[in-house]
Formats: structure tokens, C-alpha cells, sequence
């Protein structure tokens, strides 16, 4: 089983930390990206991501090599991220990490999700009433 | 005499992609062509791309790379706007 | 359904999320506390938790609430702790808290698992090839 | 003339539980007692419950209350050990 995927179907948290079973782990933190219904108060209707799967699933591996490096507590990353039309309520992104103990975990989650938006290429379109639009953290 | 082309495919996503109306494009540019160079000729030859290139970032065979990089034959190049993932 | 709970079922990361269910929310945080094989060089057999259910969920819900006071973004906070017999691997706890954006909730998930673990009448006895022990993060 | 009694429910959790064999009991202690006389009792009438009482929280009727507070008719109180959960 992969640690880091690209899918296109709906994602489970217990699934995702499933991935990191292993007895001599005590706590796993979870980052999950949840559709918001607005943004930058503009009703969203749905969004559309997508990726470019066979570079985006390397991206993700690297960041969790870069947490383990940068935080020896942590045992395993985990971090899946949906792609395709999602609608508001569903789940776009996992980001799951495992230690032995709760500390320093919370550093690195946060380290996780800000380097995902920054580098991983996935791409978001917001669909609301009027129109659409591509997002990014980036630009706009 | 003729100068030495390479082929490559090139990879679009997003809004260029949009733009563009395909996702995927194989050309031949001359041997040597650098990154820079190739985002170039498609704004020339797509001006529709335009809006994009100057943010967009490039990666060759799945890995980003810097505009001065060479091509070779049979590179996978991606042109990739600004992310938006999570 | 209640926010906060002590159950005596195997619990499912997913399930706690959707309790946070909300169209506005755009990040969930959890923390999922996992019966490690080892603690202070010993190996454990398994685990049993005791709680004062009639006063524990009670006590989660300050914590809650505790939360959503300090942390003016976080807006709802669900906490599910097992009790009873739990084997290697068996999820414990799950903190889960939901905000419109990613800041400022690793803070308050740190917060939520610092008071859990100070406050909460539960109480875990671990079992170990020769004997058993009743621990706290207070005293041993 | 005898003393006014007032009768109350204690609580046992983990390990004092277990030295002490059950989980609760029903006491008739004097009008007046404070959760302090109360685990003075306590530790009188079962010695069992020595090791674990200097290091006991009590709550009444589910919430945290201090040594001085005075114990009332059909109060609920929970003589809490050390918390371990997570």
C-alpha cells in the first residue's frame, strides 16, 4: 500500500491512518481538507481538482521524507489527496503522521500541509454560481 | 543544411490547459532549445497562453527545473501554474 | 449526536469527523491517540481504560468549550475516548476540531490532548507479561 | 442527644477500586463533615486505601471540589486517582 496517493475516490481518514498500523506507534495526527461552501465570500458550488498524478504523488513522498528528516519522532507520513469534482462537505486531502509520542507531531502536520500547497501539482478550480476559477496559494 | 531538432512532448494543466483547449502537446524544437526558450515559442505560437507563462514553473520528467535547463529528445516537459492542492 | 463521549466501541477516526459535519468548515485536525506495544521499555500486553463516564464527558466538553473560547477560528470540537479492554493498535481517542481555515488549530489540538491527559477522569492500566499497572501522567 | 447524620455515595476508580475490592459505597457520615474528614475516614476504616489518598482529587456530584468543601444529604462524590487518559 502507498503512503502517498493520488485518487479520484472518496477518502477515509481510518483508511489513511491505516496505512501507518504499526505497534510502536502512540499517537497519529491528521490534517483533513475539508470543500468549504465559501470563499473569500463568494459561494462556492463545487470544486474541481487536478493533478498531474505521476509528479504529485513523488511530491508528496518528498515532503514526507523531508518531515522525517526534520523531525526524528516521526515515523511515517501518510498523505493522500483527492482529485476530480468534489462537493462541498467532502474530504479533498489527508495528511496523516505517526510517532511514538504526541510531541513535536503538531510542528510537523503544520509543515506538511503548508509545503502540499506550495509545491505538490495539484491544481483547484472553484465553481460557484456566475463562473470559475482557478486557485492557487500563490497567486490569487 | 538543416539544424538537428529534438522531439518532446509538453504537458498542460489547469487554466493553460483550458486556455489551450488540450492538455497535451508534441513538438519539434531545434537541439539546444533551453526552457525559456520553449516557453517562448509556445507563447508565440499560442497566444492564448500568454496570460500563464510568466508564473507558470517547469518540470522536466516529473522533477521542476530552472528556465536556463537544455532539453533533450524525448523530455517530458510540464507546464504548471501556480498550485492549489489541500 | 453528542459531541463528546466516552464509549466503550472501537472507534472510527471518519465517524468522529462527521460529528463536525458544518458546510462553513474547511479543515479538520484530528488526534488519534493508538495503544502502543511499549512503554518505559516494556513490552504491553494490552490496555484498560476505567473512566466516570457520568463526569468525563462532562469534562470533555469544558475542554471544548475551553477551545472554542481561546481559539476564536475553532468551531466545533469532538472528543471520543474508549474504555474498557483495548488491544496493540486500537485507537483510544480521538480529538477531531474543525475550522473555516488551517491556522491556529495545531495550537489548540495540542491544547485539547495537554488537558485531556490532565483533567479527565480516565484512568489506564497497563498489562504486561508479569503484572499490571495503574498510570498517569501525573505521578509515574 | 445524638449528632445529625447525613448519608452519601463514594465513588472508587482504578487502583484504589481494585485495593479496596468494589466501587462505591454508602456511607452515613456527620452533618457538617468536609471532603478532607471525609478521606480521613476513609483511610481509617480501610487501611487498604492509605497508599493512594494523599494523592486523590475528589469531585461532588461530578464536579472538582477542595478539601474544605462541606459534604450535604445524597451527595455523589468520586475520589479520584492520578488521570491517565489518551
Amino acid at each position: 500500500m502507498k503512503l502517498c496517493e493520488i485518487t479520484t475516490a472518496e477518502i477515509s481518514v481510518d483508511e489513511v491512518v491505516s496505512r501507518l498500523a504499526d505497534p510502536a506507534i502512540g499517537a497519529v495526527i491528521t490534517f483533513v481538507g475539508v470543500v468549504r461552501c465559501e470563499t473569500d465570500g463568494r459561494a462556492v458550488h463545487h470544486l474541481e481538482y487536478e493533478a498531474y498524478p505521476e509528479m504529485a504523488e513523488g511530491t508528496l513522498r518528498q515532503i514526507g521524507e523531508q518531515i522525517c528528516a526534520r523531525w526524528p519522532t516521526i515515523r511515517q507520513v501518510a498523505i493522500v489527496h483527492r482529485v476530480g469534482r468534489l462537493e462541498v462537505g467532502e474530504i479533498s486531502v489527508v495528511i496523516a503522521l505517526s510517532s511514538a509520542h504526541r510531541a513535536e507531531v503538531f510542528d510537523a502536520v503544520r509543515y506538511a500541509i503548508d509545503r502540499l500547497k506550495e509545491i505538490v501539482p495539484i491544481w483547484k478550480k472553484e465553481v460557484w454560481a456566475g463562473g470559475a476559477e482557478w486557485r492557487s496559494e500563490a497567486v490569487g | 543544411m538543416e539544424t538537428d531538432r529534438i522531439h518532446i512532448k509538453v504537458r498542460f494543466f489547469a487554466a493553460p490547459r483550458e486556455a489551450l483547449g488540450k492538455g497535451e502537446l508534441q513538438m519539434d524544437v531545434p537541439d539546444g532549445t533551453t526552457v525559456g526558450e520553449l516557453v517562448g515559442l509556445l507563447t508565440e505560437q499560442y497566444p492564448v497562453l500568454r496570460p500563464y507563462t510568466r508564473f507558470l514553473n517547469v518540470a522536466v520528467n516529473r522533477a521542476y527545473v530552472g528556465m536556463q535547463t537544455v532539453l533533450r529528445d524525448g523530455d517530458d516537459v510540464a507546464c504548471l501554474p501556480p498550485v492549489g492542492g489541500g
